[in-house]
């Protein structure tokens, strides 16, 4: 039981954290921290590539894929170990990593050398942004419920429909979509999957307004958009298994919910005062960040847990669902209390009057977010009871049924 | 035994629900979310024709002298649409001020124009508040004016009418209520973002302004207290109205949305939150008519009341607020969708007039000096 | 917007304190609260007894009832009222709740007249005890799952299987049941109902020990017990309409879950001390103590919602499940916070030894079963969500299958 | 990185898993509610044979002198069964006061026979607790003689060495530890009636009693919260192995049980209530280990990282002991059903060595004080 690594890891690390100093500048604790759907011009977006160039150049990207794929094919345990110390500096975020952590792994399970040849290397060094085209506005919870048409005309696939909350569908060049090529078969297998040129004739793309404003979520519309079969990953009416694999990529992702947390509101609370002594010093203040402090550990203890595992070769399993619901509710539970604890300015939003620039403002308006993108509570819920707990699934109604059957009430 | 709204305020509810059905959509709160009005003029001209702002105001004041019952039936139904007004301002603080404390001069002067919406009034009470490192809002007399800054005053740009809280420099710091008219030598308006620009919030800096005591000069500790007790159970019924709504919202949605073959709401996770959320609305619904009984009747519970109808309410709302997004899932989330527009509300209203923290402590204090006049803790017997 | 009784209410508000006054003594703040199982010995069964034939016989028994029935027939709102002012004295109590309030209802609309005549009279002055026999071993949160046979033979039913959780069933003269004639049709469809001698032959009677210790619940074995068709109420089939009437004439009932709730920590935290200073002055304590005092005040105004309706000739609906999840999930809260104040010396339960006799730990210990009993939590919200909200009822898939053919699992 | 036990501890897991399945069903549990017995003898004498209780007491005071992520795993094995026996009071409380307080002499004289087994030791630290109206438990020292009362002291009826704190009646009131052999005259020892009455607790009254002092006779204050957070760790642990147990007992019933046509697991009201649970679990788990690793290195962390574990563990196990009575239905309400021992066991130990608001504040106290040292806020890195 220790936190060391091994003489290799440890160089590993150090040889990380040397060019990453040299490379980019340290984050500290609150600041630059929030951002609202950050780097959404094409200056920021120059900047991201820019980087995206130099750390691929540097060896830091692709890290644990094979060789034959560009990759320097170390354990993932390496992956994980760079991403630790990245997280601990300012660098762009937010552009790469469905590319890289998704659509890439696909592409090398489906598709052909030539394709990867093409594609992977202007991937890894940022030249080409891919994004991932799943969910629908019928089919968020329910993906295997989406309803954008694929039909086989030819050589090519003609499709039609909607996809939404596509991140950073404004700035890709390429995309990884399910749709359905069958509507008289059951939902889970009427799917198929391809890759396409997000600058397709009949693609439009809309940003989404989210509450607390600008984001890089998209709505994507289809207009009759062709794609070359040979862009089909996988067999016709396979598209479900790619795309649940493709799921499974994400899980060597470290990461909770973005925004205030424990260490925001310990800061806030040493500097408050309520009833005329400093707030931590408050039974009711004291007794919530223990809490907090508590699930924050826990959940950098238990990377520390699933990184151990990942060294020894082991899969992550879907125990990662635990991070992404104790983080999201928190942040929400969080910045609430501190809001209440600002008492009548709570509600200033105003970054130049409220604490730490309105940060626990910002996360009060984004985390509602939180607790649904990449899976809701409840979905997560199910999940962690039916897979690791192996209790039985809900009763299902549309398992067999052909999806032009199925209810789908006054839609 | 008659623990309910009379026929005629069930009427007058009616009649406000259908009046601000038509007149008050989402489309008009968003309105203001996506421009720059500090509240809907229809809405307001409308609501002032029905002689709302008046309801409790006394008819030699120029009011209509209902009652406090149908003015919690009002504010109920203007929480109910997350009315983007001064409403609050101007008939649960400033009239009610001016009504407590007042002279007979001051009413006859403000009241009847606050009865009427043709002046709309505000309280500014912030007092020590300080706001990051910098901002500590607080508002001294000295030699007859004020000095200081007030923040956040809700509808401060647009009050015509501006009720002040103000502790004299002297040694003594007497804490008073002063009148003051916006358009005096050396005030300073400026909106102030805030997380729900459907009911707009201002800064406003006195530079040695004239101001005019409330009442006979006495200090006002006790009536300020007074004074947000009154205001609270009206924002707890408005608070209500909106986690109502927010209910039915989810409700509706849950029935309609499809996922896996069948309706959400079949799901026991959506159904038990709901339940959840039903349950929360409930015992925020018996706590508000309790409030609503003892401001009504100037009860001596009114503090207990008015503390407990604000902290279940409070609790209700920011409650079906926040599960009503996740009911919704990604759609719930967008600029777009009415959600946010209960997230935000219920997050301003729970903040208005102190935290439920505040409240909470007044409960407790109030509950423990109850419980030092009397051996059993007392209640309605 | 006002407690005031009318003038008639008034004065039997007045007649029923005075009686009650001469009658029984006042209950005081926290003496004498708590009982486990109390009254189980034939002592305490001969008091309640005579106390109920007193009551009886003063004109307390049957306030709304028809006078054909022996009721006095007032509105539904004088046994409010008439409960609310009992609820203030010592007296006993556990006794003939179940027999008035569930079987008497029953009975009046099954019954034939003679049979009313026969047994009524007798179970309002407490001569006989009735008792209800609708749960199973197999079948708790789902009653229409009962197994318990009855099987005709000529005029007679034979009875065989097992009840549990029977409140009172060994200090019983008669009682209800609910017994399935038919496994070949739909679960809710073969089931009939009936009255029966408790003392019949082939009845074995076990006490159930309960987490705190004894308790007035029974299992109950029928072993060929033999009952006249003349005792069934309603019929052959009618079974689960008749317990579904059965149950709702409970919803008249005042009350919450026993067990320590906000006026018993109120107490205690006035005279424990937490970090030298007294505990009520702690924040903690404060925010607990405010949400406990809210809600319990919000369930005593919601009964007075309610008595508002039933004074109006309402029937109350399934809201009053609020009372019970709210009451239950709070006796559990506040005893376990009250002995995380009492640090260390909170496992101690001897009543010498611990505050309030140890009423925190013994509601600890018993709040378990208030979760449960009369409907689970789970229960309740899903009656909340589906009969108030009208969401939609969960899929069943035991609704059309024959009884015979339902999944069980290992049983 | 490499944080997770070793394939050494985990064999010895599965070697006391296996035992402990063996020696110590529900049913040797169970007796221990139905009777008198202070512990159960046999599985005490075969943990004994198994030379637990020296798991991590040195081998040149007898012990096997293994460490203590051993112990931590035989703490979570044992905390899995509910093991029925003196096991914590002798092996994390008295050896370990011994160890950190104790001199050479005193070692050599008690650690042998506490390793063996062949002696039961327990700590009375209780200090300044008051129980109901009349009963303040506090020892004092006087010429050198104990007087005092001091509860609940676990094993304390069958312990066959005490270590008491107690504070020197001279205005210093030096707090220390002393040992005491309970056969000294002056001694009065009563089992108390607790929730638990698997693990017997006694209230131990001194009348001059000789005693002691451990060590060189300095003040033990840290020490003690050495004591207490080292103990706290293990503590932890046997929540871990109960929440865990508790948590597959709710969930093979879940699976099994059938209603309404269908496993009640497959309704989400049981699944999520289950999926809430492992979240607690898991955040338990990974707090458990930081602070085996700290227990286990003498890491400056171990203060921090025990109260964590704490208060992870006592939430993770409180949750589930209550909603695993709550998934069986009625059954598990009653005497028979095993729900009960995992409901009364985990508010035992949420309590033993002080609530988790102690713990908090321990934890917050230790955060500040780290934080007024360092800018940033320390953790591993």
């Amino acid at each position: 039981m220790d936190f060391t690594d091994t003489q290799e890891e440890a160089q590993f690390r150090q040889k990380a954290r040397a060019w990453l100093n040299a490379n980019a500048s340290r984050s500290t604790d609150t600041t630059n921290k929030f951002k609202v759907g950050g780097g959404d011009d094409a200056e920021a977006l120059r900047e991201a590539k820019s980087w995206q160039a130099r750390k691929a150049d540097a060896g830091w990207v692709g890290i644990h894929w094979p060789k034959a794929f560009g990759g320097r094919e170390l354990p993932p345990s390496y992956t994980v170990i760079y991403r630790m110390e990245e997280t601990n500096y300012l660098v762009p975020r937010g552009y790469f990593e469905i590319g890289l952590g998704m659509c890439a792994p696909v592409m090398m399970s489906y598709a052909t050398a030539g394709q990867v040849k093409q594609y992977l290397p202007r991937m890894m060094r940022g030249e080409n942004v891919w994004c991932q085209l799943f969910s629908e506005p019928s089919a968020g919870s329910d993906v295997a419920g989406i309803r954008t048409s694929a039909r086989r005309d030819g050589d090519e696939w003609v499709i039609n429909g909607q996809k939404v909350w596509t991140s950073g569908a404004h700035f890709s060049d390429f995309g990884i979509l399910v749709a359905r090529h069958d509507t008289t078969l059951p939902k889970h297998k009427g799917l198929t999957f391809f890759f396409l040129d997000m600058k397709s004739r009949g693609i439009e793309i809309r940003r989404i307004k989210s509450i607390p404003g600008r984001s890089n979520f998209c709505e994507v519309f289809f207009d009759n958009v062709r794609i070359p079969d040979a862009q089909r990953l996988g067999d016709v009416g396979q598209g479900w298994q790619v795309a649940v694999t493709t799921l499974m990529h994400e899980r060597l992702a470290v990461g909770q919910a973005s925004g205030t947390n424990f260490e925001d509101i310990f800061a806030l609370v040493r500097e408050l005062e309520l009833d005329g002594k400093p707030a931590i010093k408050d039974s009711l203040v004291r007794d919530k960040l223990a809490d907090w402090y508590v699930r924050d550990k826990g959940l950098q203890y238990g990377q520390y847990r699933m990184l151990t595992k990942i060294s020894r070769g082991e899969m992550p399993g879907p125990e990662a669902s635990v991070t992404k619901v104790v983080s999201a509710v928190q942040v929400q539970q969080v910045s609430s209390f501190a809001m209440e604890l600002m008492d009548v300015a709570g509600i200033i939003d105003d970054p130049r009057l409220s604490p730490q620039s309105a940060a626990f403002q910002l996360s009060f308006l984004a985390s509602p977010g939180y607790r649904i993108a990449g899976g809701s509570d409840e979905i997560l819920r199910n999940i962690i009871a039916e897979r690791v707990l192996g209790m039985p699934g809900d009763i299902r109604v549309d398992k067999d049924l052909p999806y032009n059957q199925l209810p789908t009430g006054a839609r | 035994m008659n623990f309910d709204f009379s026929e005629e305020q069930k009427m007058l509810r009616a009649v406000a629900r259908k009046f601000l059905k038509e007149n008050c959509s989402p489309g008009v709160v968003r309105r203001m979310l996506d421009g720059d009005a500090p509240y809907d003029e229809k809405l307001w001209k409308g609501i002032c024709e029905l002689d709302w702002p008046g309801t409790a105001v006394p008819e030699s004041y120029g009011g209509i002298g209902y009652g406090y019952l149908e003015l919690c039936v009002l504010a109920e139904e203007l929480g109910r649409v997350i009315a983007p007004i001064p409403f609050s301002s101007s008939a649960y603080m400033a009239a009610e001020a001016l009504h407590i404390a007042g002279n007979e001069r001051q009413r006859k002067k403000y009241l009847p124009r606050l009865a009427s919406g043709e002046a709309i009034g505000t309280c500014a009470l912030a007092e020590g508040v300080t706001i990051g490192a910098h901002w500590h809002m607080e508002t001294i007399v000295r030699d007859g004016k004020l000095h200081g800054t007030n923040a956040p005053v809700a509808d401060g740009c647009v009050a015509d009418l501006l009720i002040v809280a103000a502790r004299s420099s002297a040694a003594s710091g007497v804490l008073k209520l002063y009148v003051v008219e916006p358009s005096e030598k050396g005030i300073t308006r400026e909106t102030i973002q805030t997380i729900d620009p459907t009911r707009p919030h201002a800064r406003v800096t006195f530079d040695a302004v004239a101001a005019e005591p409330l009442g006979s000069g006495e200090s006002h500790e006790r009536l300020i207290e007074k004074l947000k007790d009154r205001a609270a159970v009206l924002l707890a019924f408005e608070q209500l109205g909106g986690a109502d709504a927010a209910l039915e919202m989810a409700t509706e949605y849950a029935k309609s949305r499809y996922a896996f073959g069948r309706p959400i709401g079949s799901f026991q996770a959506i159904k038990h939150k709901l339940a959840d959320a039903f349950i929360r609305n409930e015992l925020a619904r018996s706590n508000c008519y309790f409030a609503a009984w003892a401001l009504s009747s100037d009860a001596e519970e009114l503090p207990i009341a008015a503390a407990s109808a604000r902290i279940a309410a409070t609790e209700a709302f920011e409650y079906i607020a926040a599960e009503n997004i996740q009911t919704h899932g990604g759609i719930g989330f967008t600029w777009e969708s009415d959600c946010q527009l209960f997230y935000r509300r219920s997050k301003l209203l729970a903040l208005t007039l102190g935290s439920v923290r505040s409240w909470k402590n007044r409960l407790i204090d109030q509950l423990e000096c109850q419980a030092s006049v009397k051996p059993e803790l007392a209640g309605v017997d």
